[in-house]
Order: structure tokens, then sequence, then C-alpha cells
């Protein structure tokens, strides 16, 4: 299968995060779609290693993993703290700050 | 190639060989390492050392390191070399920024210190899990409780920092990027007043940068995608090599460039700025408001100059319409503004605008000159935010402007002070912000960009009106029942108000030797 | 040209000539109240010592054969720049003298008069330093060298004349009049401020001497236009058509100001100013002929409006004007007409200022009444008043001996040397002047009394009379002086050249068909106002004679001409500068104001829509960049 | 010459009186004003003592020079030094600020205001030395820099101690002072860029900036920058209408400062900068510039003739002679010029006796401004009304008086130039003449307002602020050889350097007048 498929897969996969992020409300899932962009990168980053032929790409995959990962603790701790205080994980209900 | 790469490479190309170490040059990010040491320290601290014993473990830790770090920095004076395997570059501006964000962090660390503004202790909540309103928060209110964990987060964003400018891959680069900017997320949402407003930052902050940090890795994919490497250079020769490829590099380029011009606040990508700024504890947001903005800028002018250089008549129209933008939305919003710190906030966002005319210069005089009015900047508005710290009523910090009328009448020293903040952010001579703009416009103009300069003009004078409308109310009319009132710091908020005020003060009228360092430092290496 | 000779002996004192009388404004002016009680006759005796000065230099002068009785004294370099040079610099001839005496000893007597009339004033004091610095600037404008020291005297006594008839400042109407006066000048100064700038794009200089001395290498048309200017300058200053309707008004000063400025120096500075320039008017035809027009329609209107005026000080002022009418026809029929316009202006400025003081004197006794139709029979109550009045009547309408007939005549005989239209209409103008001054002579002090009743009319103290009676010797015996015993026509003779022309008929003819035509008038006057009653309430008359009462609605002209389109154009640039340009500064912040309201908008405070336009941004940034590398 | 720095310790005398007035503690406000006019005193006395010094027919383009680098990176130099033009505006300056100081003295007090008295002089003094510092700076930076900074002092001055609509005023002054000077900015920068592009260095230096050989494209473009900042800032029609405002609502002798000298920079700025660096550009722009100035006088006039507020009344009429003052400049004669920088001094005079005598006039009846607040005040108060008869005489240029020789010496230089031009302008004097005796006639005679019977008149130290004005108003229109001597040089100089010379008179004539040998 040639490689470039998975490159136009993680474009979708990466667009689908992006529209996940904009049409949903619940932040866990905002969240979620987020993650789902990071990790297109990774597959892209994955199918750019094989088609460049270095191993660059699969280094970066893990890196981004790792921080993911942090970035998973930072958010989770933000958005349970929301929750706890607002009794709701709608990103639309924290409106205080606007104009 | 970075150099976990490149050892994974030998690794898996040459079985049994032994391991290859790569090649570091400690010294050169010793300030990086000391930092990132003492936050490790810190975390340590809060782990096992007593509660009582922890303020002062940490400020000794935090300002010990970052002076330390200060000091080797001006050590590496002069230093020009990559490291690391190809991953951090120090040369002079990666220096001159490094240095610059120590010494406003110190400021930073000086505001998020000091306990001598609000009577209930700190700008922190005691405990950021308790539930607003909860019966834990008053409990812990009572009783004093002050939390330490702010530190640990503000060296960890200090090291993020310290290396997005000096990141000479985009890979490190992107882990600068988060280093910097999860602690930031969380303090952010610290305050410990007016905590939804603060949870509320915190989270949009989060998910923002989160959602920007997505778009800078997918366009790091891309241009790996494009020269198979990560670093800058290697994809700048790649970039010159094969000049012709489309959309790949496009798509790459503009993704990236979105990352970064989030960090700056450029428009369209600045929503996030008002709505951190002002719900942030009021140092934080003084602190990141400096730094982040020189961090960025850094590393922003590192993958323009070094990495897309050759790509400047691509992407200079692209950045020609987003630098007006920034300028004139920044200023446009603030003139309706209420709030103080919202107001500072667009200020922040026209800054930023003002900072890419230099950039769009691309030029040595355009990296100078931005590294020039990074310095001035950081340095006026962590003063601005000083004073807002201390600005104060009954229900604790007074940001709503109307109660600042006739605080020149009441306070003329701290509204005398402020308004030099406002007039160096205006950018009238014999304030630091006047060469700041000089600087920055000259370089443009130098490089044809007259149009862009006359623009920027016309911002600039937008953007006067709001920061006279502030002097006008301070100054212009008499103290009302609800007039704000200036509490006396501690010595930590003075001593950071006054560096402002001097730095502002100083950078106007003699300007010279720090024009010389910026222009000393030269250019990126390659 | 004529050589100028050094300023020594007596003349070196040329410049004190002017500083006596201004030290003694300045003194009287700053010096405030302390000078209350000694300032009036400081005042008379700075005026006094300059007129005894000025006698020494006429002695002197006429020692000196005719060639060498131009003076010129430089006392500093004035106003320079690049080439244009103007000094602080004067020059004394025979026409200056003339003017220097008239000033001076017409001024002596005003002030001595004054003493008198103004005794009961708080602000004696600064009356008279107001008259001392009309006698000043009054005195530079004749002795300056060139046309822009000149210019300072010009403007001088119109702020003297100013300050003087607004004098009486808490009478609105005085104080109208007065900036009436002052804005009128000024019309007449933007023609004197375009010659000298026109003589000096013209010739490189403003100096006197060295404008004429080239005058005929200019075209005939600067010459022609420098002319006309002078011409508007004049208008302005000796109140001619058309800026003529300023000195009717200019009546609210108190009555010596009216005889010194209005009648006798001030006025007649435009027939200075014309005489002075004769070598330009001379070689400009047009010009001259524009004089010559100007003259004649004033002297006309003057005449008129003076047989309808029952005020006896507007009667007077009518008087005036028509009498300069004369001087400027005189001045602009040429060489034949330049000395006889200024043996007039002499001859007018004593019995004209005896005809004021002599108003003056019966308004004194009349409780400040001035109108004529309240007077009646006053001869008999004011003796010495009623005499030198009559005198002075009598030299006004030109019967001999007396000196108005000696200076009108010549005119009447120049104008008929020019042409005969001239000439009649300066004839038929004589005859009016005998109806309208006779018709004040009657009214005021024949026929019967028809005092008001509180008015208890009595002589002037002889602080007053004296100088009445002075003035009436003077005229008297100033023409026949200056006619059979020093001859003015010679002396003024290398100033402004002389020319005869042979006429149609012999003399004694126009001179008998004027004096008839004066009697006629005079006649017709002496049966209306003196052997009828005079009615209290003016009748309602000929439509003339409305006309004639209304100032023949020159000032009706003006207002809907220039002064309700200057107020119209003033308040329709006020709307236009709030509406429009103010307008567009603050429709600038407002716009912004706006922008930034709607703009705030967007700033919704909802991530999803932070984001969207994250994505949005991101979206066209590709675009952008995919464009530009497909381009 | 002199290697004493004149005009440094010119400078820093009033900076330091400033910090001292500041330092003084709250409450000791007569202290501060006597501080204050202490040093303003010794500032005036420092400046005759250079004036003296200076050397009329000198060949040095500027004396008193010094030059220090300063931010050597941008080509920018501390650099100072005056021509006659530069000197007698420094003079007019240091002459007028002890007079407003004098004349202000109860014009702040510690209670009303919200600002300090102290504060109030401490401000004044630090305009001061911007003042001097603007007229005296040889490098463009320099001048920019002292150029942008004097608003501040100004905008306090106005927004602090001023009227009611205060902040509105100071605000829309500042914004529209500030436009200008980022145009200019922006022109300034473009200016460096093309030095460093025709000597390899970029430089600010005035005079080496003459000697450049600018392209006329890119002069036309750098000139309008310049020419638009001096242009609101002197104003000049259409750019006016912070002036009405300002002057309304600003304490007197904020409005004397503030016109009388402030507003110069801009007609002082066309002369020294705009001129002789851009001289191709500004022979193209002449025309337009010419009837921008023809309008203002008129318009100026016009509007001040319907003006029912005594300080907007002398707004428009500013106007009015700024126009005069830009004709005058851009005639390109020297008489034009010359009378130019004389009608500058002249205006700056007149202006300061019509607003100090006005606001004491205001200070008598409760601050109201309002012509029609006022009737018949000659009656109790005949010596104010005597002073405001010379200001106002001042205003409609008598001839005698310094403002005649100014007024004249430009209508000549534009009549020589411009026939027409010269002779529409030359009308301007009536509708002056009109508004300015409607003003004395409306609030100085006629039947005296009930309320202001037994009104004041001026006192000692009003009287001894105005008595400087109306003398010099005086002498120097009797005697202006000082003025001229010194400013027909500088003057020279600028017309050689825009490379324009005087029309010759058609009849061809020696240049002097009958009874001088010069």
């Amino acid at each position: 299968m040639n490689p470039s498929n998975y490159v136009v897969l993680s474009a979708v996969l990466f667009s689908i995060g992006a529209i996940g992020v904009l049409v949903r409300r619940n932040a866990i899932i905002v969240f979620m779609s987020v993650e789902l962009m990071l990790n297109a990168a990774n597959l892209a980053f994955v199918a750019f290693a094989r088609m460049n032929g270095n191993l660059d790409g699969q280094v970066v995959a893990f890196f981004v993993m790792v921080v993911a990962a942090s970035e998973v603790v930072v958010g989770l701790a933000i958005i349970v703290t929301i929750f706890r205080t607002r009794r709701s994980a709608s990103i639309d209900e924290p409106n205080l700050l606007k104009y | 190639m970075s150099a976990l790469a490149s050892a994974v490479a030998v690794v898996v190309a040459d079985e049994g060989t032994p391991f290859d170490l790569p090649s570091i040059n400690y010294s050169a990010i010793a300030p990086i390492l000391i930092i990132f040491g003492a936050a490790i320290v810190s975390v340590l601290v809060e782990a096992f050392a007593p509660r009582r014993a922890r303020r002062p473990m940490q400020l000794v830790i935090v300002i010990g390191s970052v002076i330390a770090a200060l000091v080797v920095v001006i050590s590496l004076a002069g230093t020009r070399l990559v490291t690391a395997e190809g991953a951090i570059a120090i040369d002079g501006p990666a220096l001159v920024m490094q240095g610059t964000l120590l010494v406003v962090s110190l400021l930073g660390a000086l505001l998020m210190a000091e306990r001598g503004i609000d009577p209930l202790g700190d700008a922190f909540a005691p405990r950021a899990s308790t539930l607003p309103g909860s019966e834990d928060e008053k409990q812990f209110t009572q009783r004093g409780y002050l939390q330490t964990e702010i530190w640990p987060f503000f060296l960890f964003a200090l090291t993020g920092m310290l290396v997005f400018p000096a990141a000479n891959d985009l890979l490190l680069m992107f882990v600068a990027l988060e280093v910097m900017s999860l602690p930031l997320y969380l303090l952010a949402g610290m305050a410990r007043r007016r905590r939804l407003l603060s949870q509320e930052a915190s989270l949009k902050y989060f998910l923002l940068g989160a959602f920007s940090s997505a778009f800078f890795l997918y366009g790091t994919a891309m241009l790996y995608g494009f020269s198979g490497t990560v670093s800058l250079v290697g994809i700048a020769d790649a970039l010159s090599a094969k000049p012709s490829e489309g959309a790949l590099v496009a798509i790459g380029m503009a993704l990236l460039l979105v990352g970064l011009l989030f960090k700056v606040a450029a428009v369209p990508f600045h929503q996030w700025t008002p709505d951190a700024y002002q719900g942030a504890p009021t140092p934080v947001t003084g602190f990141m408001a400096a730094t982040v903005k020189i961090a960025a800028f850094g590393a922003l002018l590192r993958v323009l100059y070094v990495s897309l250089g050759g790509m400047r008549w691509d992407w200079e129209p692209m950045l020609w319409i987003i630098a007006v933008l920034t300028m004139l939305v920044g200023s446009i919003v603030a003139v309706t503004q209420t709030d103080i710190k919202r107001m500072l906030a667009y200020s922040s966002i026209a800054q930023a605008g003002f900072i890419l005319v230099g950039v769009l210069a691309v030029s040595p005089e355009g990296l100078s000159s931005s590294m020039f009015y990074l310095i001035a900047y950081a340095f006026t508005t962590i003063g601005a935010f000083a004073v807002v710290s201390m600005v104060r009523d009954a229900n604790g910090e007074a940001t709503h402007l109307s109660k600042w009328a006739g605080l020149g009448k009441k306070s003329p020293l701290v509204a005398s002070i402020f308004a030099v903040f406002m007039l160096a952010l205006a950018g009238i001579p014999l304030t630091s912000g006047f060469i700041g703009k000089f600087g920055v416009f000259t370089a443009a103009v130098a490089s044809g960009a007259v149009w862009l300069v006359i623009i920027a003009v016309v911002a600039s004078l937008i953007a006067a009106f709001f920061y006279a409308r502030v002097i006008v109310l301070m100054f212009f009319s008499d103290p009302g029942p609800d007039t704000a009132s200036v509490v006396v710091p501690s010595t930590f908020t003075t001593i950071a108000l006054a560096a402002g005020a001097t730095v502002t003060i100083v950078l106007g009228i003699v300007p010279q030797p720090v024009l010389e360092l910026v222009s000393n430092a030269g250019i990126f290496i390659r | 040209m004529t050589e100028l000779m050094p300023a020594e002996g007596v003349f070196s004192l040329i410049w004190v000539l002017i500083a006596l009388p201004l030290a003694g404004a300045a003194i009287l002016l700053f010096g405030g109240r302390r000078t209350n009680s000694w300032g009036p006759y400081l005042g008379v005796l700075t005026v006094a010592a300059s007129g005894v000065i000025g006698v020494l230099m006429l002695l002197g002068m006429m020692q000196n054969s005719p060639e060498q009785r131009t003076y010129g004294q430089t006392l500093f370099t004035w106003v320079f720049s690049g080439s244009f040079q103007a000094d602080m610099a004067f020059q004394l001839d025979q026409l200056s003298i003339i003017f220097v005496l008239l000033i001076t000893i017409v001024g002596t007597l005003i002030h001595v008069y004054s003493l008198g009339y103004m005794a009961h004033d708080d602000n004696r004091r600064k009356f008279f330093g107001e008259l001392n610095l009309f006698v000043a600037a009054m005195l530079l404008l004749v002795l300056a060298n060139n046309y822009l020291l000149l210019y300072v005297g010009w403007e001088g006594v119109g702020l003297a004349s100013y300050l003087l008839i607004s004098f009486w400042q808490h009478k609105p109407s005085a104080a109208a009049a007065g900036k009436k006066a002052f804005i009128i000048n000024r019309v007449g100064d933007v023609g004197l401020s375009l010659a000298i700038m026109l003589m000096f794009v013209t010739f490189g200089s403003v100096g006197f001497q060295d404008v004429f001395g080239v005058a005929d290498q200019a075209s005939e048309g600067t010459l022609t236009a420098i002319g006309l200017l002078l011409l508007l300058a004049a208008c302005g200053k000796s109140a001619q058509f058309p800026l003529q309707s300023w000195l009717l008004d200019a009546m609210e000063g108190p009555t010596p100001v009216s005889a010194l400025i209005h009648a006798a120096t001030m006025v007649t500075a435009g027939v200075y100013l014309i005489v002075r320039s004769n070598v330009i008017f001379t070689a400009a035809e047009w010009a001259a002929v524009a004089v010559i027009v100007v003259g004649l329609i004033t002297m006309w209107m003057g005449a008129i409006i003076g047989s309808a005026k029952d005020d006896i000080k507007k009667s007077l002022a009518g008087s005036t004007m028509s009498q300069i009418g004369y001087m400027i026809t005189a001045a602009g029929l040429g060489p034949i007409g330049y000395v006889f316009a200024i043996f007039h202006l002499l001859t007018h400025g004593v019995f004209k200022a005896g005809l004021f003081l002599g108003a003056g004197s019966v308004m004194h006794g009349m409780n400040d009444n001035v109108n004529m139709r309240r007077y009646g029979a006053l001869r008999g109550v004011m003796v010495i008043t009623a005499g030198t009045f009559i005198i002075c009547y009598l030299a006004i309408i030109g019967i001999p001996p007396f000196d108005g007939f000696f200076s009108k005549d010549d005119i009447i005989h120049a104008s008929f040397e020019r042409s005969p239209i001239i000439g009649i209409l300066a004839m038929l103008a004589a005859g009016l002047t005998g109806f309208y001054m006779t018709r004040m002579v009657a009214m005021t002090f024949f026929g019967k009394a028809r005092w008001e009743d509180d008015a208890h009319p009595h002589e002037s103290p002889k602080v007053m009379t004296i100088p009445l009676i002075i003035l009436a010797i003077g005229a008297t015996f100033l023409g026949m002086a200056l006619v059979y015993w020093g001859n003015i026509e010679s002396w003024l003779e290398p100033v402004t050249g002389v020319e005869t022309v042979e006429l149609a008929l012999p003399s004694w003819v126009y001179e008998l068909t004027t004096l008839v035509l004066v009697l006629i008038g005079a006649a017709i006057a002496w049966v209306s106002y003196a052997r009828r009653d005079v009615p209290v309430e003016a009748p309602h008359g000929s439509w003339l004679t409305r006309a004639a009462r209304e100032e023949l609605y020159g000032n009706q002209v003006n207002d809907a001409l220039v002064v309700q389109p200057t107020y119209y154009t003033s308040r329709l640039l006020v709307w236009f500068d709030n509406k429009g340009v103010d307008g567009f500064v603050n429709g600038s912040a407002a716009f912004v104001g706006g922008l930034s309201g709607r703009l705030r908008r967007y700033q919704t405070g909802f991530a999803r829509s932070y984001a969207l336009s994250m994505v949005g941004g991101a979206v066209l940034v590709v675009l952008a960049l995919v464009l530009v590398r497909m381009s | 010459m002199t290697t004493f720095p004149w005009l440094t310790t010119l400078g820093v005398v009033p900076l330091v009186g400033s910090v001292v007035v500041a330092l003084l503690p709250r409450g000791r406000g007569l202290l501060a004003k006597q501080v204050a006019l202490f040093f303003a005193v010794l500032t005036l006395g420092l400046t005759v003592a250079m004036a003296l010094q200076f050397q009329g027919d000198s060949s040095e383009p500027f004396q008193f020079v010094e030059s220090h680098p300063w931010i050597p990176t941008f080509g920018i130099s501390y650099s100072v030094g005056v021509d006659g033009i530069g000197l007698v505006l420094v003079a007019l300056a240091t002459t007028l600020v002890p007079i407003v100081i004098l004349a202000g003295w109860n014009d702040v007090d510690e209670d009303g205001g919200r600002g300090t008295v102290k504060g109030y002089f401490a401000l004044i003094l630090v305009l001061e030395t911007l003042m001097i510092g603007v007229f005296a700076a040889t490098d463009v930076f320099l001048f920019y820099v002292f150029f942008e900074a004097m608003l501040i002092p100004v905008y306090f001055m106005i927004g602090r101690y001023g009227g009611v609509q205060r902040s509105y005023a100071a605000v829309k002054f500042l914004l529209y002072s500030l436009l200008g000077g980022l145009f200019m900015l922006a022109s300034l920068i473009g200016l460096y860029v093309v030095s460093a592009q025709l000597t390899g260095t970029g430089t600010f230096d005035f005079l080496t900036l003459t000697g450049l050989e600018i392209d006329p494209g890119t002069q036309k473009l750098l000139f309008l920058g310049f020419f638009f900042a001096f242009a609101v800032k002197a104003p000049l029609w259409p750019f006016h209408t912070w002036l009405p405002d300002a002057a309304a609502e600003a304490k007197p002798g904020t409005a004397v400062l503030l016109i009388g000298v402030l507003d110069k920079v801009g007609t002082f700025g066309m002369i020294r900068y705009c001129l002789p660096i851009f001289p191709a550009a500004s022979e193209f722009y002449a025309p337009v510039v010419i009837g921008m100035a023809l309008i203002g006088i008129f318009y100026g006039a016009f509007v001040a003739l319907s003006q029912s507020d005594m300080k907007r009344l002398f707004a428009y009429s500013s106007m009015s002679h700024f126009g005069f003052i830009a004709l005058g400049i851009f005639v390109f004669t020297s008489q034009g010029q010359s009378g130019s920088v004389v009608y500058m001094v002249a205006h700056g005079l007149s202006t300061a006796a019509l607003f100090l005598t006005a606001g004491f006039l205001m200070a008598r009846h409760g601050g109201s401004s309002a012509i029609a607040d006022y009737a018949g005040v000659n009656k109790p108060a005949p010596v104010l009304a005597g002073f405001f008869m010379i200001a106002a005489l001042s205003s409609l240029a008598l001839p005698g008086l310094i403002s005649f020789i100014g007024e004249f010496l430009v209508l000549l230089g534009a009549f020589e130039r411009y026939l027409w031009v010269g002779a529409l302008a030359t009308v301007g004097i009536v509708i002056t003449a009109a508004y300015v005796l409607r003003l004395y006639q409306r609030t100085m005679t006629g039947p005296v307002k009930p309320e202001l019977e037994g009104m004041h008149d001026l006192r000692g130290r009003e009287i001894t602020a105005l008595v400087p004005i109306a003398a010099l108003t005086i002498v120097l229109g009797i005697f202006p050889a000082p003025l001229l001597n010194v400013i027909n040089p500088a003057v020279d100089r600028v017309m050689t350097s825009v490379g324009a010379t005087d029309p010759t008179p058609t009849v061809g004539l020696g240049t002097t007048v009958e009874g001088t040998d010069k």
C-alpha cells in the first residue's frame, strides 16, 4: 500500500479532530479531538518516516506521545476542576470572560 | 537530525557497535539545565519539605537558580554554536532572549512572591482544587494556607521558555512549547479571588493552546514529509534544493506559523489572550504577558529567518496582512475596553503587531530591532501589571477602569509611574517604547515596507487613544467614592515595579547600550 | 528731484516735533490717575511747543532758496529685509511745513478750547492723552519720508480717531461709531498697503525720493494701479465716496475731536497723500480722473446730506465731506489743482475748526443738545460764539474777503481750466454750500428761540471763546495773506509743480457767477429758516430730504452689500467648522469607537468560536501561501 | 565664540527648577510659585546673556553649537545650536514663561483643582526645557523627540487644570498632535533610510541632511509627513479643530504657552526643516500650502467674527494669523520669510497679551469666557481695558507695533511673488480689525453690566506681567533691528538652501532709501 495513503488518512483524522473541537461542547470530547489531531500528526510523521527512509519521524512520534500524555494530565486537571465548580463539562458554559 | 533520532539510528543501523554518545556542550546549555534542575528540586521540596519551610526554600531555589542562570548567560556572551546534535543553537539572539527572559522572570517571580498586598495572603488560591465559595475554601483561607506549588510550575515554564528561542529543530521546539505552556495553563487557573474567571481562563487557554499545538505539530509533520528532517537548517536546505514543490510546503509552513502566531497572539489567533490575561492571577498575567511574548517571538524569528528565510517571498504577504490585522484589531478593540487587564491584553495584541513589523523587515536590523522592542515591551508590561496588582478595593483588585478615576490625586506616585508605562506603550519619545517603535519602523522602511509603517502609524494613533484614556481617568477625573486605592506592597513588588519603570525610562533616554547589545547579537546561527 | 538738505540747526529738531506730543501721550496714558491734575496742561504744552518749533522751522525755511527747502533726517534703519528697507526718517519740505503748522497751531487752539469743554469730564486726562497721540501721529504722517512710515502715522491717526470717537464709551452708539470708523478706514488701508507693495515691486523702494525719481519709467498701467490704490486709501481716511459713511457717525466723539480730527486735519490726510504722490497721479491720467469723479460725487453727497441734517454736528460733517470733495477734485486736476487743494485744505482747516468749536460752544450752552430745531435766536445770548461762527460761515460759503473765497474760487477756476463740466458741478455745489450753511446759521442764531424747557443758554468761558476768536481772525485774513502776502502757489511749486491754462472767459466772470449762486442759495435758506418758523419736529419732507437725512442710504448699502454678507459667511463657516471640519475629526473618532464596539462582539467568550476563528485563520493562511506559491 | 554650553545650560536650568518644585512638600503652594518664578527668571537672564553674545553677521549657520553622540546606532546625536530664527524663538519662550508664571499665580489653588499647585508650575518648567530644546536642536531626531515630548506636559496642563471639557480637549489635542507626529516619524525614518542610501551611514544631522540630493519623488513623499505634523501643530486649515477646544479649556497661561510658543514649532519646523531638507518638494507643494494658508486667513477670521466665546475667538484668530505665517514661508522671498519669523514673535506676544488680559478679566467674573457675560468693563477697570486694547491692536497689526512689521513683510513677500495672493491676503486685515474691535466693543464698552460694577482693576502683579509684553510689542515695533539683524541672515541661508531669489523690481533702482548710505 502506498504510504501516501497514510498521509491522506492522517489529514482526514486531523480534520475530524479539528471539526470535533469546533462542534462538540463537552470539554472532554473537545480535548479528545485535540488528542486525535496530535495522533493524526503522529501518523503523518510515521508515514513520512517511511517515505523519507529515515527514522526521525518515528522518534518524533514517541516524543509526541509523551507530550500528549502530559497534556492529558494538565488538561484533565483543569477540566475536572471546572466540572467540580460548575457541575458541567460544557465548554460553552464558562462564558464570563468576553468582549 | 535530532539527538535521539541519531542515537536510535545508530543503534538500528549498526547492530553491535558501541553506543555513540551525542555530543553536547553542557556549558552552553547550562542556563537551561540550571533552571530545569531547580524545577525538579522544587518539585521535591513540595513533596518532602514541611509546609512552613517550603516558601523560603522555594524562593531561594527560584531566585538563586534564575540569578545563577543569568550569570551563566552573561558569561556565555559571544558564544555561537549549535550543540546537542544540532538540536539547540546558542547564538547571540538566543542568549539575548534568554538573558531577558531570566531578568523578566525574576521580576515576575517577585510579583508572584508578593504577600503584602492581599490581606488574605497572596494572589493564589490556597488550594486550587477546592470549590470556589465552598466551606473548604473558607477553611483554608481562614487558616492562612498559602500554596507554594506555583514555583515548580514557574520553573518548568521558564525552562520551556529558555529552550523555545534556542531550539534549532522543530521537535525540540514543540517540546519546549509544551513545557512552557502546560505550567502556564495551570498557573492561570490559580487565582485566589474571582476563581470562576480564573478557571475559565485556564480552560480556554489550555484548550486553545492545545489546539494550536496540534497545528504546530501537524505543520512540522508536513515539513518533515517534505524535507525528511525536522532540523531548521535541514528544512532550509531542502527548500532551497527543491524550491518548486507546492502544497506540502505551503501547508506545513502555514500550520507551523499558525502555532507560533497563536503564541505571540497575532490576529486571528489572538482570542485567547484577553480572556486568559483577564482571568489569570495578575502576577501570572504580568509574567506570561512579558515572557511568552519574548520566547514565542524568539522561536518565530528563528523559524522564519533560519528555516523559511529562503521562502520569504511566500510568507511575507501573508504575514504582512496578519501584522496589519494584529495592529489594527488590537488597537481598535482596546478602545472600548472597560477592564484594565483586558485592555492591556488587547494592547499586547497590538504590540505584537508592531513587533511583526520588525519581523517583516527580514534583515539583521529587523531581528535586532524586534529584540529591542521585546525587551522594552517586557519590562513595561511587567511594571504595568505590577501596578494593576496594587490598585485594589474591598473585593481585591479593582480592574474596572471606572475605579481608576482620580487615582492620580489619591496616589500621585504610582499613578505617575503607570502613566509612564502607558506613554511607553503608546510610543511617546523619551520612553523605551518610542525607541522600540522607531527601531522596528526603521528596519521595515529600510526593507521597503513603507505602507506597512504608515498603517502602523495609524494603529499607533488609535492605540495612543486608549493609553491616553487611562491617563485621563487617573489624572483628569476627580476621585469618587468608588475610586480604588493603592496598597503599599512589600519589597518584592516594589523592586519589580521600580525595575520596570527604570528600564522603561532609561531605555528611552540612553538606549545605546542595549541597542549595541542587540545589534552585536548578530544574526541566527545556521 | 530736489536735493535733500541736511537737517541742521532748528531742522535737527524734526523728530522732536513728533516726540513732544508723543511723550505727552505716553505720560498721560500710561501715567494713570496721578497725572490727572496737571496732565491736560502738559498736553496743551507739548502741542504748543511743537507749534513753536514749527514756526521757527518755517522762518528758517524761508531764509533758504526755494530749491533748498527740503530737509531730511534719518534716525535709524527701521524695517529691512532682503532688498527692502524703510528708515525711521523724516522729510520736511514746503508741503509738510504747511501741515505741521496747521496741525500744531489749530491743534493748540483746540487743546486750549478742550480745557474748558472737557472741564467736567472724569476722563479729561485720557482725552488729552489721546489728543496728543493724534497730533503725534498726524505729524508723523506728514513728516515721514517713505510710504511705510507714512502708513504708521496714517494708522496712528486712525487709532486716535477710533479712541476719540468712542471716547464716551459708555454710549453704545459712540463705541459702535468708533469701530465703524476704524474698520472702514482699514478698507482704505488695504489700498495703501497694496500701493506700498506695488511700489516696492515696481521701484524697489518705498521712499518718496526714490519712487518719485523713477516714477516716469514705470508703465502707465502700474502707475494707474498705484494711483487707484492710493485713492482708495484717501477715500477711507478722507471719508470720500464710497467709504464716506463713517464720518457722520464719528460725530459721536466730543466736539473738539470733531473739530481737530474730523474737520481740520485727519480727514484731509487723503488730500495730503494724493498731493504728496502728485508725480504718480500726474503720470497716471485715468487715476487722476477717478480722483476727480470721487471728489465730485462726495462734494455733492456731502452738500446734500448737510442740507437735510438737523443735528448741527452732522450737518457740519456733511459740509466737511463736501469741502474735502473740493480738495480731492482739485488734487485730481493735476498740477493746475494741487496747490489749490492744499490752499483750500488750509483755509478749511481754520474755518471748519472754528465752525465746529462754535457748534461745540453752542452745545455747551444748550445741555449738549445737537438738534438745531431746538436752537434759534442764540445770537443774543452767545455773542462771541455767534460772531465767530458767522465769520467762519462767511469764509466757508466764499464771501470775499474771507479766506474761503480765495481758496474755493481757485478750485472752481482750476476745474474750469480742466473741463467745463467739472467747473459747473463745482460751482453749483458752491451754491449748495451757501444754502446749507445759511440754513445752519439761521436755525441756530436767528429766528425764534425753540429751546427746550430746561435749557439755559449762556456764553462759554474765555478758555473756549479765545480760540474761537483766534480762528475767526484766521478765517478772515489767512486767505488774503496767502494770496497777496506770501504766495502759496510759488511756495508749493517746488513740490507740486504749478500749471495754468487759459480760460475761455475772464476770471471775474467765474468769480461773480459763483458768488451769485452762493447768494441765491443763501437767500433760499434765509427765507425758509430765518423768516419762517422752523417746526420743532422735522417735517416729512420730500424724497430727497428723506434720503439726505438717511445719508443717501450709504449705511443701508454697506449693510446690504458688505456687513450682512460678511455675517452670513461667518455664520455659515461656523456651521461648516462645527459640522464639517470638526465633524470629520470627531466622526473619525466615533467611527473607530463604533468599529471597536462591533469588533469586540466577535470576542464572544465561547472557546469554540475562538477555535473557529483559528481554523478560519489557518485555512486563510494556507490558502494565502498556496496562492502565492501558485502565482 | 564661547565654548560654554549655553543651550544645554539653558535647557537644564528649568528642568532642575521643575524637579525642585516637584519635590517641595504639598501645600507649600506659594513657595512653589516663588521657586518656579526664580528659575524662570534665571533662565530668561541666561537667555539674555547668551543672546548678547550671538553674532548676527557670523558665517556659521549655527552658533553655541554642542554635539555629542547619543544613539550612534541610528546616527543620532545630541546636537544643539541656534541660528537667528532659533534664537528669537528661544528668547520668546524664555520671555513668556516667567510672565505666564506671574500671571498664573492664582490660577491654580490647592483645594479646588485635581492637580496640585506645584504640579502646574513644575509642568510649566518642564515645558520650558522642551521648548528650548525643540528650537535649539540641530539633530532632526532630537528635534522630533522634543517635538513629541512637549505634548505630554501640555496634555497634563490642559487635562488636569483645564475647564469643564478638559478631558475631551486634552485628548483631542494629544491625539491630533500625535497623528501629525507619527506621520512625521514615518517621514523621519524615511529620511534616515534615504540618508543611509545616499551617504552610506544614516544620519539625522540637520546640516548633512540639507546637503543631500534627495530624489524629488522621494522628497515629495517625505515632505508630506513633516508638513502634516507642522500643519497640525501650527495649525493650518483644515487641521485646526483641536485648537479652539484646547484654547477654550486651558488655563490662560497654558493657552499662552500652547499657542504663543508651542504652535510656533509648526511654522518653525516648516522654515527650518521642510524648506532646506526638501527644497524641490517645498516648491512643488507651495501652491497647495499657499492655498491652505489663504483659506486659513479668511476662514479663521470669519469664524472668529461669530464666536461667542473669547478664548475660542482667540484660537480662530490665531489660526488666521498662522495662515499669514505659513504664507510668508512658502512664497520663498526673504521679506516673506523674515516677516514670518517676526510674525511668530509678534503673535507670541499678542497672544500672550490677549489671553492673559482676558484671563484676568475672566478671573474677576467666575471664569466665564462668554463674551455676552461682559460689557462696559472699561468703566470699573480702565487699566485692564487699556491692556486689552493694546493686545487687540497688536493682534490686528497696528502699524508701529511689532506685529505690523511681521504682517507687512509677509504680505509684501507674498505680493512680490504672487501678486494676487498678496493682494487677497491683504484684504484679510479688514476682517481681523472687525472681529478684534467687535470683541472690544462688546466687552469693554457700553453700559456696565450690573454684576460687573465694583470689579477690581488690575493689581500690581498682573500689571507687572503685562507690562513687559506691551513694552516689547511697542519697542520692537519702533525699533525691530535687534530682531531683524539676527533673523535676516538665517533667512538668507534658508533662501539659499532652497535656491530661491527675490524677484527684482521692474524699474531698476538701487536698494537704498533716501537719507541712508547703506
